[in-house]
Order: C-alpha cells, then sequence, then structure tokens
C-alpha cells in the first residue's frame, strides 16, 4: 500500500534535485531546493527516521531556504546555468 | 534475470542515494554559478545523510521511542523491534554541519558579489585578469 | 571541464555501486549495522538514562560529545559570518528613506541630512519598500506566538516525543525571523539586537560546555550527568534524565540565537540595516 | 586533575573561545589576554599527556564515562601525545606573534578572530585526540569553518579562494563521511579500535575497499596531496598573514596524521600494505607530488605563494613516507610531520612579519622582488627566515635534514629510487628557490624601489613581540636538530605499530 | 692505541663560533678586530695544547651528542687531522692580521660581517678536519660551504653575484646531489658512519656499487676541485685576496682534499680501495687534472686566476699522492697540505699587497715591479720556489716524497706526470718574477709614487715567505704527523 508514495516521493525528490542546478533563476532554484529538502523529510519519515524528518523539515526546507532567499536578495537572480 | 530485479529493487535507497550525490557532484564540479555550487553542495550532504538513514532503516522495526508510559505493559526491548538509532544521531549532527557551512558559504558568496558584482565564474575571473 | 566532471562524477557513481552489490539486503535487522553498537542502545537506554526517545539518549548522553561540538559547529557559523560580513557603518553615513504616511511621499534623506523628528507621521522605509500587507502581518502576530510556544514544548519533550533542543531552537529561531519577514529587519534588531544574540550564542553553548565542567568539578568525567547526582539530590539516573534537559536547553538558545544571527546578517549584507 | 588532561586540552580552549566572544562585546582588550591564557593551559596538559604517556603507557579517556564502543573515548599514545604538544605549541607561539598585525589588519573583530582562532585550534586538537571515527568528522568540520573565515578574510581574492576551498574542502569531508559510514555498515561500530578489531573478518568484502578509497581520497583532498592541491595555493596566498602562519603549519600536518591514524590503526597495517597493493603506486604518486610541487614553485614571484607550493611538495614528502611501509619510512613521515610543522611555521612567520613592515607592490601579494635590501634593513627576521630556509633544504644540523634522512632511507630499504630522487630534487630546488630570495634581499638594493613608488625608508626591524617568537622558532629548528635521536627512540619508535618490518 | 676523552676538540671548533657575537656586539673597529685576533690565538693555543698527545700516537676523541641510531655528532682527533687544523688555525692568526690591514687600506664596507662570516668558516675548517665520521663531516662541510659564501660575494656587485651562484652550484648541489645519497646508501649498507683504520665498506657490497659510491663521494666534494668539478675556484676569486688566501688555497679546497682522503683511507680504506683496483683511475684523473689545470695557468693573464688554477693542480698532487696508496707517496701527499697552503698563501698574499699599493691584478702590468716593491716580490719569489718544489723549501719536501712514492709504486707514468707538471709550474711562475725584477718598469710606477704595502700587509706575507723556507730545514712537526697518519692507515712499521 505505502510502497507507491514512496515511489512517487523518490522519483520527487530526484526531479526537484535536477530542476534545482538546471532552472536558470536563483530564487526559483532555493525554492526548489526548498521543496527537495522537504521530499526528503517525507522519505526519511517514512524510513522511521523521524527526528531526523523533523531537523530537516525544520532546517532544510525552512531556514536554509529562508537564508538562500535572503542571499539571492542580497546578491542577484540572474544565473547561466 | 529475476534476482538480478530483486537485487535492484531490495537495494533501491541506495541506488537513489548514488544518483542523488552524482548530481550534487556534478553541480559542484561543473556549474559555474556559486550559488549553484552551493546548492550542489546540500544536495550532496543530504545524499549522504540518506545513506545513512537506508542504513538505519529495519523491516518491520517501529520508530526509535520505547513504548513507555501507565499502558505499556512490561516486556523486554528487543533490539529487533526498534530502528536502529545511532545514524539519526549521526545524521542530525550531519545536517547540523551542513546547514553551518551553508551559512559560511553563502557569507562568502555575498562577499564575492560585493567584491566583483557577479556570481558566474567565468565573468568573475574576467573581471581579476582585467 | 564540462566533460572530465562528468567522468569524475561517473567514476565516484560506479564505484558506489559496485559496493552495493555487497551491501546487506536493505532493513535487514540482522545486517551488521544494526547487530552491534545500536543494540546496546536500544536495550539500555531506558535503564541508563530513563528516556525512552533512544535518539535523544544516544544524541545527549551516550554521544553527547559529539552533539556538543555540533553546537559548537553551529556556534562557529555564526562568529564566521559576522567575522566575514559585518560592517561597521555610522549611522549618518548612507542616504535613507522616510515615508510620509497620510500622504504617502517618500523622501530621500542624504548622508548627514537632518532627520525628521520621532513622530508618527514619518517612518523609516528600506530602500526596496513595498506596501506591507496588512493580513499578513496581522497573521504573523497571531501565529507567533504559538510557534514559540510549540518550540518550547518540542525542546522541553524531546525525551518522549521526536525533537529536542535541535529542533526546537531551530523553531524559535524561525519564528522570530519570521517576524523580521512580515515587519522589517529594524523593528526586529530593535526587539532583539544583535548583542543579545551574540551572548544568546555563547550562553547556549556556555551550558552545555559548562555542564560537563562542572562534572569534572564533581570528580567525574567530562559530560558524566550521572555526578550531578549529589547536586540534584536525585538518584545517577534521573540526573542524567535532567543532564540531559539541560543541555538540551543549551543547544536551544544557541540554534535559536544562531539561526537569527545568520538571517540578520546575511539578509542585510552586513550593516544590520535594511533587510529582507 | 592529571587524569582529566585529555578533556582539559579540548574543554579550557573551548570555553575559552565563547567568553572571548561574550567579552568582545564588554572590553576588546581582553580577548588576547584570555586566548594566551587558554593556549597555555592547553599547552601545559597536553606536555603533561605526554609525560603520562611517556612514564607509563596509553591513557584512555571515556567522555561521560561511558565505555567504549558505546562511548566516545580518547585515545593518548605516543603519537597523538607528540602531535598534540607540537599544535598547541604551534598555535600559542603564533597567537602569541601575530597580536599587532590582528589589530592592523581586523580593528573591530579582534574578537571574533581570536574565537576563531581558538575554535580552530581546538578543532585541530581534538582531532588529534579522538578516538571515534565520527567525532572525528566533527571536528574536522569545525576546523574547516573556522579556517575558510580566517582565510575569507584576506585581502585580494581571498573571499573567491575561499569559496572554492569550502567547495573542496566539503567533497573531501563528504567522502570521508561517506567512507566511515560503509565501514559502519559492514562492522556497525564507530570506534577507531572497535573498527579495526573486526575489520579482519570482511577484509575481502568490496565495501571495505570503497571504504578505504572514499577516506583516503577525502583525506588528500584535505591535505592537499599533488593532483588534488588546486585550492591550497590561492588560499594561503590571499589569507591574513596572521591567520596563514596559523593553518600553514598546522592544516595539512594535522590531515596527515589523520592518514597515518587511519591507515595504521584503522585499517591496520595487514590491510594497507598487505591485502591491498597500492603502497608502491602511492610512492610514485608522491614523487610525482614532490617534483610538480617543487616545480611549480620554481614558477612563483610572490613569496606566500611559493611557500604555499613548497607545502605541496612535502605533502609529497610524508605521504611517500608512509606509504613506503617499513619502519625508517614512517618514523621519516612523523618526524618530517613534527619538523615540517616548526619549519612551516619558521618561514611563514618570517613572512608575516616582513609583510608587517615591507609595502608589497602588488596588493595583498608580497613579491619577491620586494624584499630587495631586507638584509641590512631586517638583519634579524631575515636571519630567521634563512635558518628556516636552510631546514627545509635540509642542511644539518637543522631538523629537517634528519628527517629527509630517515625518509632517504626508507626509500633506499625499500628500493624505491625513485622517491630517493625525488626527495634529492626537491632539496636542489629548494635551494634555488632560497638562494634566489636569499640574493635578492642581499645585493638588492633597497633604493631602486623608489622610482616603483615605493619609498622603502620606514623598512626597520620589526616590534620585538613579533621577533622573540620567530626567533625562538628558529632556535628551536636546531634544537629540534640536536634532540632528533631522542624523539625517535623515546617517542615515535613505540607510534609504530607492531608488524612493520 | 689510547684513546683520549676530552672537550678539546669541540672547544677548538666553538671558540670562534663564540667570537662571532662578540663581533657583532661591539662596534667599535678595534675592539671588534681584538676579538677576532683573541679568537684565533686562542684557538691555535687549544689546536697545539693536543699536539704532544697526539704526537705521542694517542687519539683525542668527544662525543657532542647522539643524533641517529648509531650515529653521533663526533670529535675525533687524529695525526692527519691534526696536520690540517694545525695548518689552517696557525695561517688564521697572519690572515686576520693581513685581512685587518687589507680591509683598512681599502675601506671595505660591512667588515664585521667579514669578519664574523671568516670566523664561522674556521670553525667549519677546524670541524672538518677533527670529524669523526661522516655525518660530522658534512655537517661542517655544508657550514662551511654557507658561511664562505658571503665572503665569497663580499663586493655585492652584478659579478660577485654570478660568481656567488657558480660557488653555490657547484659545492652545495654536488654536496645534496651526489655527498647525500652516497651517505645515505652506505649508512644503508653498513649501519654506520663512523670512520675506522681499515675502513667500513670491506664486503659490504658488489664492486659495481662501491665503485659508483666512491665516485659520488670523489666528485661529490667539490671543494677538492677535481676536474671537472673545478670552474668554481676561479670563479671564486672575485672574493676579496685575504679570503682567497686563506679559503681558497688553505680551507675551502684543502677540506675538499681532506674528506676525499678521509673517504679513500677510513671509508673504504686502503685494502678495500686497492681490491677495487680504484687507484690508476684515480691516479689518472688526478694526473689529468694536473697537467690540465697547469696548462690553463700558462694562459691566465690575471694573477688571481693564474694562482687559481695552480691551486687546482696542486690539490689534485694530494689526491695522487694518497691514491697510489704507497707509505711514501701517502706521506707526501699528506705533508703536501702543509708545504703547498704556506707556500701558496704567500703568492695570494703578494698578489694582494701588489694590488692595494697599485691597484693592478693583471701579470703584463707588473713589469718591474720589483724595483717599488722588492720585498714583496722577494717573497713572491720563495713561494713560488715552494710551490714549484724547489729546494731549499718546504714544496721540495713534499714533491720528493710524491715521487719517491711514485717509485715504490713503480708507477713511471705518475713520476712523467710529477716532473712534468714541476716544469709547468717553473714555467708560468717564474716569468713573473723576472718580469718583476729585470723587466724596465713603465713610467706610471714612478709618477704615482708606489711603495711597499702597509706594514700590517706586509709582515704576514714576510712571516709566510720565511716559514715556507724554514719548513724545508725543520719540518717538524707536519712530517712526523704525517708518517703516523700514514702508519695507522697502511698499518705498517
Amino acid at each position: 500500500m505505502i510502497w507507491y508514495i514512496e515511489l512517487v516521493i523518490t522519483i520527487l525528490v530526484i526531479i526537484c534535485g535536477i530542476a534545482a542546478i538546471t532552472v536558470r533563476d536563483l530564487l526559483g532554484a532555493a525554492i526548489l531546493f526548498g521543496a527537495y529538502s522537504f521530499m526528503m523529510c517525507l522519505l526519511w519519515a517514512i524510513m522511521g527516521a523521524v527526528d531526523v524528518a523533523f531537523t530537516e523539515a525544520s532546517v532544510g526546507a525552512g531556514v536554509s531556504t529562508v537564508l538562500f532567499v535572503a542571499a539571492v536578495f542580497r546578491t542577484s537572480r540572474r544565473t547561466k546555468d | 534475470m529475476h534476482d538480478l530485479i530483486l537485487a535492484i529493487m531490495s537495494k533501491y535507497n541506495y541506488w537513489i542515494y548514488i544518483v542523488l550525490l552524482m548530481i550534487g557532484l556534478y553541480a559542484m564540479m561543473v556549474k559555474k554559478n556559486l550559488v549553484k555550487k552551493i546548492i550542489g553542495m546540500n544536495i550532496l550532504q543530504t545524499a549522504i545523510i540518506l545513506f545513512y538513514i537506508s542504513v538505519s532503516a529495519k523491516k518491520d522495526g517501529t520508530l526509535p521511542i520505547i513504548i513507555h508510559g501507565p499502558h505499556a505493559g512490561h516486556h523486554p526491548v528487543r533490539a529487533a523491534d526498534y530502528i536502529n538509532p545511532l545514524p539519526h544521531v549521526l545524521m542530525l549532527t550531519a545536517i547540523v554541519v551542513a546547514v553551518a557551512t551553508l551559512g559560511v558559504a553563502l557569507a562568502l558568496a555575498i562577499k564575492v558579489y560585493q567584491q566583483y558584482g557577479t556570481l558566474d565564474e567565468d565573468e568573475i575571473h574576467t573581471r581579476i585578469r582585467k | 571541464m564540462k566533460i572530465i566532471g562528468f567522468i569524475i562524477v561517473l567514476l565516484c557513481g560506479g564505484l558506489l555501486a559496485y559496493a552495493t552489490s555487497d551491501f546487506p539486503y536493505w532493513g535487514d535487522p540482522a545486517s551488521p549495522a544494526s547487530m552491534h553498537v545500536s543494540a546496546y542502545y536500544i536495550e539500555n537506554a531506558v535503564a541508563d538514562t530513563s528516556v525512552p526517545n533512544i535518539v535523544t539518549a544516544v544524541l545527549a548522553d551516550y554521544r553527547g560529545y559529539d552533539t556538543m561540538f555540533e553546537t559548537a559547529v553551529i556556534f562557529s557559523a555564526a562568529i564566521a559570518c559576522f567575522f566575514l560580513l559585518r560592517i561597521f557603518t555610522p549611522e549618518s553615513s548612507q542616504s535613507k528613506l522616510y515615508r510620509h504616511i497620510p500622504t504617502g511621499i517618500t523622501l530621500r534623506i542624504a548622508p548627514g541630512g537632518k532627520l525628521p523628528e520621532k513622530s508618527d507621521t514619518f517612518e523609516r522605509i528600506d530602500s526596496s519598500w513595498v506596501p506591507h500587507d496588512l493580513i499578513i502581518k496581522t497573521a504573523c502576530r497571531l501565529f507567533i506566538p504559538f510557534i514559540q510556544i510549540f518550540g518550547l514544548y518540542v525542546i522541553a519533550h524531546g525525551h518522549h516525543s521526536p525533537g529536542g533542543g535541535f529542533q526546537g531552537g531551530v523553531i524559535l529561531g524561525a519564528s522570530i525571523i519570521l517576524f523580521a519577514v512580515s515587519n522589517d529587519l529594524r523593528s526586529t534588531i530593535s526587539r532583539m539586537g544583535e548583542k543579545i544574540t551574540a551572548f544568546l550564542c555563547s550562553a547556549g553553548v556556555f551550558i552545555y560546555a559548562g555542564t560537563g565542567a562542572l562534572c569534572i568539578l564533581l570528580g567525574a568525567n567530562f559530560l558524566d550527568y550521572g555526578a550531578l547526582a549529589s547536586l540534584m539530590g536525585v538518584d545517577p539516573v534521573s540526573a542524567r534524565s535532567h543532564g540531559i534537559l539541560i543541555v538540551e536547553i543549551g543547544v536551544g538558545i544557541t540554534v535559536m540565537a544562531v539561526m537569527v544571527s545568520l538571517y540578520y546578517i546575511l539578509s542585510s549584507g552586513g550593516q544590520l540595516d535594511e533587510g529582507l | 586533575m592529571s587524569q582529566q588532561f585529555p578533556a582539559l586540552i579540548i574543554i579550557v580552549p573551548l570555553l575559552a573561545a565563547f567568553f572571548i566572544f561574550t567579552v568582545s562585546w564588554i572590553n576588546r582588550k581582553l580577548c588576547f589576554p584570555i586566548a594566551v591564557l587558554s593556549l597555555a593551559i592547553s599547552l601545559v596538559s597536553a606536555m603533561g599527556l605526554l609525560g603520562m604517556v611517556l612514564s607509563n603507557g596509553p591513557v584512555e579517556y571515556r567522555m561521560g564515562g561511558w565505555p567504549p564502543p558505546w562511548g566516545i573515548p580518547y585515545y593518548v599514545d605516543y603519537l597523538n601525545a607528540l602531535v598534540l604538544v607540537v599544535v598547541y605549541a604551534v598555535a600559542l607561539i603564533n597567537l602569541l606573534a601575530c597580536r599587532q598585525s590582528v589589530r592592523r589588519e581586523f580593528p573591530d573583530k579582534i574578537g571574533s578572530f581570536f574565537t576563531l582562532y581558538v575554535l580552530f585550534v581546538t578543532g585541530l586538537g581534538g582531532m588529534v585526540v579522538t578516538g571515534d571515527a565520527f567525532n572525528l568528522y566533527v571536528l574536522l568540520e569545525i576546523a574547516s569553518l573556522t579556517g575558510y573565515a580566517l582565510i575569507g578574510m584576506g585581502k585580494g581574492d581571498a573571499a573567491l579562494s575561499s569559496l572554492n576551498y569550502i567547495f573542496m574542502g566539503t567533497i573531501g569531508a563528504s567522502f570521508y563521511l561517506l567512507g566511515i559510514g560503509y565501514l559502519y555498515l559492514v562492522t556497525g561500530s564507530l570506534n577507531i579500535a572497535d573498527i579495526a578489531s573486526i575489520l579482519p573478518g570482511v577484509y575481502d568484502s568490496k565495501v571495505v575497499l570503497v571504504a578505504f578509497i572514499f577516506c583516503i581520497t577525502g583525506l588528500f583532498l584535505k591535505m592537499a596531496f599533488f593532483p588534488l592541491h588546486g585550492w591550497l595555493p590561492n588560499a594561503y596566498t590571499n589569507a591574513p598573514s596572521a591567520a596563514i602562519s596559523l593553518i600553514a603549519p598546522l592544516t595539512t600536518k594535522v590531515m596527515i596524521y589523520v592518514m597515518i591514524r587511519i591507515v595504521l590503526y584503522l585499517f591496520t597495517p595487514s590491510f594497507s600494505f598487505g591485502a591491498l597493493h597500492v603502497g608502491s603506486v602511492l610512492v610514485w604518486l608522491s614523487a610525482g607530488a614532490i617534483v610538480m610541487g617543487s616545480l611549480l614553485a620554481l614558477g612563483q614571484k610572490s613569496l606566500k605563494r611559493m611557500l604555499a607550493y613548497i607545502i605541496v611538495a612535502e605533502v609529497g614528502y610524508m605521504t611517500g613516507g608512509l606509504w613506503l611501509g617499513n619502519t625508517e619510512g614512517i618514523t621519516g613521515a612523523i618526524l618530517h610531520l613534527v619538523n615540517d610543522a616548526a619549519m612551516t611555521l619558521c618561514v611563514f612567520l618570517a613572512a608575516g612579519t616582513l609583510m608587517f613592515k615591507i609595502k608589497p607592490s602588488v596588493a595583498g601579494e608580497l613579491q619577491l622582488d620586494d624584499l630587495a635590501g631586507s638584509f641590512t634593513k631586517m638583519p634579524y627576521t631575515m636571519a630567521a627566515f634563512v635558518m628556516g630556509a636552510l631546514s627545509i633544504i635540509g642542511v644539518p644540523p637543522f631538523c629537517g635534514f634528519f628527517s629527509k634522512w630517515y625518509l632517504l632511507s626508507g626509500a633506499v630499504t625499500a628500493g624505491h629510487y625513485e622517491f630517493l630522487a625525488a626527495l634529492l630534487f626537491s632539496s636542489l630546488v629548494n635551494v634555488v628557490l632560497f638562494f634566489r630570495i636569499i640574493e635578492i634581499g642581499y645585493y638588492g638594493k633597497p633604493g631602486h624601489r623608489a622610482e616603483s613608488g615605493h619609498s622603502i625608508a620606514h623598512m626597520d626591524e620589526a616590534p620585538l613581540d613579533m621577533l622573540i617568537p620567530l626567533l625562538l622558532v628558529a632556535a628551536g629548528l636546531l634544537a629540534m636538530g640536536f634532540y632528533t635521536d631522542d624523539i625517535v627512540t623515546h617517542v615515535i619508535r613505540f607510534a609504530i605499530p607492531a608488524g612493520i618490518v | 692505541m689510547e684513546i683520549i676523552t676530552s672537550i678539546k676538540p669541540f672547544l677548538a671548533v666553538l671558540v670562534s663560533s663564540l667570537a662571532v657575537l662578540g663581533i657583532i656586539a661591539c662596534k667599535r673597529p678595534n675592539i671588534r678586530e681584538t676579538w677576532t685576533l683573541g679568537a684565533a690565538v686562542l684557538k691555535l693555543l687549544i689546536v697545539a695544547s693536543m699536539l704532544p698527545a697526539v704526537l705521542r700516537g694517542a687519539e683525542i676523541e668527544y662525543t657532542l651528542m647522539q643524533v641517529l641510531p648509531g650515529v653521533a655528532i663526533r670529535f675525533r682527533v687524529d695525526a692527519f687531522g691534526m696536520l690540517f687544523a694545525l695548518v689552517a688555525s696557525s695561517l688564521w692568526i697572519i690572515t686576520s692580521i693581513y685581512s685587518i690591514g687589507y680591509m683598512r687600506s681599502l675601506k671595505e664596507h660591512s667588515q664585521t660581517r667579514y669578519f664574523c662570516f671568516f670566523a664561522l668558516s674556521l670553525s667549519a675548517t677546524i670541524g672538518v678536519a677533527f670529524s669523526a665520521n661522516l655525518l660530522t663531516l658534512y655537517l661542517f662541510y655544508e657550514m662551511l660551504s654557507l658561511a664562505t659564501y658571503p665572503l665569497v660575494t663580499h663586493h655585492q656587485d652584478a659579478q660577485a653575484r654570478s660568481s656567488g651562484r657558480k660557488y653555490l652550484l657547484y659545492i652545495v648541489g654536488s654536496s645534496i646531489g651526489l655527498v647525500l645519497p652516497a651517505m645515505v646508501i652506505t649508512y644503508h649498507l653498513t649501519g654506520t658512519l663512523s670512520f675506522a683504520g681499515g675502513g667500513i665498506m670491506a664486503q659490504a657490497a658488489s664492486p659495481t656499487l662501491l665503485t659508483i659510491l666512491f665516485f659520488l663521494f670523489l666528485f661529490g666534494f667539490a671543494k677538492a676541485a677535481v676536474m671537472p668539478m673545478h670552474s668554481w675556484l676561479p670563479a671564486a676569486m672575485v672574493a676579496p685576496t685575504p679570503v682567497s688566501a686563506l679559503l681558497h688555497a688553505v680551507a675551502v679546497v684543502k677540506v675538499g682534499v681532506f674528506c676525499v682522503v678521509r673517504v679513500i683511507t677510513k671509508v673504504f680504506g686502503s685494502d678495500c680501495f686497492g681490491g677495487l683496483h680504484l687507484s690508476p683511475v684515480v691516479c689518472f684523473v688526478a694526473s689529468v687534472t694536473i697537467i690540465a689545470a697547469s696548462f690553463i695557468a700558462l694562459s691566465q693573464d690575471g694573477l688571481k686566476r693564474r694562482l687559481a688554477f695552480s691551486t687546482i693542480g696542486q690539490l689534485s698532487y694530494i689526491i695522487l699522492g694518497v691514491a697510489l696508496l704507497s707509505p711514501l707517496g701517502m706521506t707526501g701527499g699528506m705533508l703536501h697540505i702543509a708545504m703547498h697552503a704556506f707556500g701558496k698563501i704567500t703568492l695570494f698574499f703578494c698578489a694582494g699587497a701588489i694590488f692595494v699599493a697599485t691597484g693592478r691584478k693583471n701579470i703584463s702590468e707588473m713589469a718591474g715591479i720589483g724595483k717599488r716593491m722588492p720585498i714583496t716580490m722577494a717573497a713572491f719569489f720563495i713561494g713560488a720556489m715552494s710551490v714549484i718544489g724547489l729546494p731549499p723549501c718546504g714544496g721540495f719536501i713534499s714533491k720528493w716524497y710524491l715521487v719517491l712514492g711514485a717509485l715504490e709504486a713503480d708507477q713511471i707514468p705518475m713520476l712523467i706526470v710529477l716532473l712534468t707538471s714541476s716544469l709547468l709550474n717553473a714555467a708560468y711562475f717564474l716569468p713573473i718574477v723576472y718580469k718583476a725584477f729585470f723587466c724596465s718598469p713603465e713610467k706610471s710606477l714612478f709618477e704615482n709614487k708606489v711603495e711597499e704595502a702597509p706594514l700590517w700587509c706586509l709582515v704576514p706575507l714576510c712571516f709566510t715567505a720565511i716559514a715556507s723556507f724554514a719548513l724545508f730545514f725543520f719540518p717538524q712537526p707536519f712530517l712526523t704527523l704525517a708518517k703516523i697518519a700514514v702508519k695507522s692507515i697502511t698499518g705498517g712499521p
């Protein structure tokens, strides 16, 4: 029952990961990275690592994204690759 | 053939983490934009965390929190019932290290931008040569 | 470069895949990783520390030394950002924007120019100012207290449920960051200044390491909370549990302060003047 | 109290770091004394620890009172007691020397500088004494993070090169973490001694092989072994001189110590030298590293950059010495680790002192030509520099000669004549390098820089509190040369595990 | 043979290094030079005080410190080392007196540095003479190379720079590139580096390896100026004359020869050396050097350059004598160290005196100078005779022993070489004397009243001239020392 949810999340993780390093807008990349972290944290929650998932949700999907946005806001969104 | 499928299916988390690690490494080596490199760095670290978590997983094991409280019966704790907690602990530390590195890297990226006015490595190098 | 990088990446991937064929099956309870050390933790955590959440027990007691340095890593990250990016500029050296609230006119005060006197008709605004959305502001004001209470709960309840000092600290820090995002940086800093965050940064880790050092003074090894029993007047096992709580609080304080100060420095590019 | 020494060497600087940062908001003048005091206490306890080890064997300290492998133990044996003393001595001497230049370079960030400084030393010290593979990773990250920050504050392209260093360093650390994870997968333990005891059962597993490859590759990245040295020269050239004279002597050396620890004590010699046959390959690689490092150093115009490439070559010395896999070679590697820390400290301190007095013609980078006439203007600094140079060249009775001697005889014993040739080659290249500098300082007339827009009139001997530590180190080079045999017979001989011919 | 343990050898080495502190400390020239002279005299006294014991056949030993397993920094005074130390330390006094006069009358710059490194190089020389094993030898050898660099390049101009480069390239390059690996291999083969009467190499390895090792040593000690490692010596003549006099007629070059002799006699041992059939090869190399150097010397016009090439030739006499492996030949070779030192230093002093008085360096400009500077040129004549090997001068004795040695080893070609080279020596020295005395001087010598050099310069050269004259009649104690040394090597009666 649970396995295809896991499969979907797995695929989503990889997609988000690839998207985060390919989109040509750094703000978008930051947001995609947040999504990636969140998917990752779901994956870990499924594997039973609740503490790690909790941390990743608050750090990876939360603070890291904010820091990325702040940094992009201080520099520039423009990128060639 | 069948057991090959089995081998692949039974270890698919490991394949995922390898793929993610390759993505992160690729981004760090090939991408020219510094923030992209930093994102790649984080993907690399999360990939390794995923590996550790996969190591810790146990079939039909429950969360590493001992059943307790008034309703808990007093049956002995068996290690096979609970997911291996040690990698979780290590990975909590690793996540912290990751975010710390991220902070410093972003600070340096901002400093670089203040200095050269761009985040693209090639442009920075042309500016240095000038 | 692209090609070389790609080759190296493939090499690493191939190497890892090559090793994977010798891995034990996924989730195999008999794999050596699950047998040797971790089994001991699972079976004895409650007896040793009376903390049901094994992760917390291992994190803060068995491997408490790691966790102390994990906190020190965070701390040093904050120092590093401060050291790298902080720019001390005198107040009157950059031009400022003021907005006349009744008319909505924005006036720019040149460096060294005379500032309007403190009154509610003028408000200082950022250079990249957008009119604040009332709904967002109010909603954030409503949420923040509950977020913070939840953060405190996560810290305090780490013994029995997922969570602990680190997660709770991040949540607390996130709440403050949320406030800074919904309002502006200056008003946040006026509530929680740079010195306070710096002090909290050191204080948290100081609590952690100090607890350990206290154990040394009490004649035990470093971080051996059992020695605190004589101070607390409880048996060593629950003394360990209390000690874990203390260090979790320390971790929480540090992490919160660090997250906030990281946000301050990064979002303002070092001036701590205009934020996101 | 003496049984708490292993904790004290780490705890005192750690607490001091937090204290310094808090105090710096109240009174900046207090930061320096606190830092000196804490490092002095650690140095004393490190020496006491060495004494304990010498008198009654290795010491074990259990953090939190938990017995290994469940808790995190500290094992202090002959090897890391020695390295520990070196680390803290270098850190303290450099700290004493760098006060003025810190005041000049970061007037309003003194507090955070000293905090980072002390944290960096703490990380290195912890790495040296810890007996837990994962704890080593955490400490490694502390040392690296503070190192990035210290380097990033330099002039010129410091920020960029430091960012580059972060990327390389993180890849290296992650590889190390991955390798440890693989080992954990097959052994289920993180304690170095415990892993070493379990490992022989699974030598033939591919996992162990890959774990070995990733650990060593990560460490090579961190220690700038030749093909992976790209980050080092830029980072070391642009770093502020107060920081670099700490980082350059210690970082690579401690990483080499970690490699020695991993190779000899984690994957025991029977695996490293016996089961897998990479020894001679790595010796060839290090011979190449030595030659390339020396050649690249020849091409440099900037003083620090040249010294940085010399470090790359020296890393080759020690790696090769370890992988020769015989007693002389490993003795040479360990001895050279100790000596090279002192020699590098000496030359980098001298370079920092010169930078303190001479205004470089290129921003932030002291060119070789800027040294014209320095012998007449700053005789004592240059004397110390020459002593360091002679030690690096390997002239008796300076300590550099004896470690090189052990390496050479190890190469002869193992029959690796290419390594012998590489060592001699780099010695000759060092002669050329340093006498080029000495010629410039000796023949060059200070006046001729006047038309290039720099008046050297203000150039004179450095202040005493920079000069005294420098001369102290220079004298230490001689002393260590004379007492080589004591170091070897009383310490290093016991540091080499049994089973090495 | 009795072994006396005494700190004296170490003191003899140390004393001039300690004098350096005094020289640096005081700024006033007079006190500075007092320090130098005092140290020189003290050194000579210490060395001389060990003479009786050595003449008695004893050896004095002092171990400073153990540095490598089985290898210590150890001093050991035997007859041969005593001979060399005696020569060097006695000539140091004279040279310091001379250099005081020279430096002052030419008003050279940075004399403090000059005297410091002079003292340092002297202690290095004595250290080489007294060293008891290869490591100590190598230590002081390197110290000498580095300490003489500032002396050679004293003038700090472009020429000095290039010559200094050449000097370092040859000396340090060869010692690191050739001697160091040779030492390491020796240590690996034999497990020790200390000198022994019969050598330490006997049957230690295959003859090929031993032969290679020997040539590494022979050419590695480039200070011996065996061709093709000779061309640093003429280049080093840019140094001030006292430096050339002491270092390039006595200390540096003789140290090189000394090292080679030590390697032949004490590391390989005469038996092993003869067993490898190296003797004819080395004799051949040496004789080629002798003849070629003499011919080149003929073509040199610069006085100091001519002296330099003559030195190259004379050095190979010593190597030749020892390589003959015949007792008389060895005696002659060792004796030649002393004899040639006195003769050659006289010549250099004269060259310096002429330069001080007239500022001339080339032989072609010295016509009739003898009429103006009779004493100097008389001394020059004596020195020349001694170097050529004509009686009644010290040089004759050593050369006589060499000839006898060649006969004893019935190496007739070597005999021919010796005689030819003597003729060549005469050919390149006597014309100078002839021109100086019997050619009509050119005007300029009369116009700017050329006088004898100042007394500070004149007295030393007269002294050395008389000394090399007297050594013909009283070759003691050098002859005795040489005989003892040879006996200790060959073990003969």
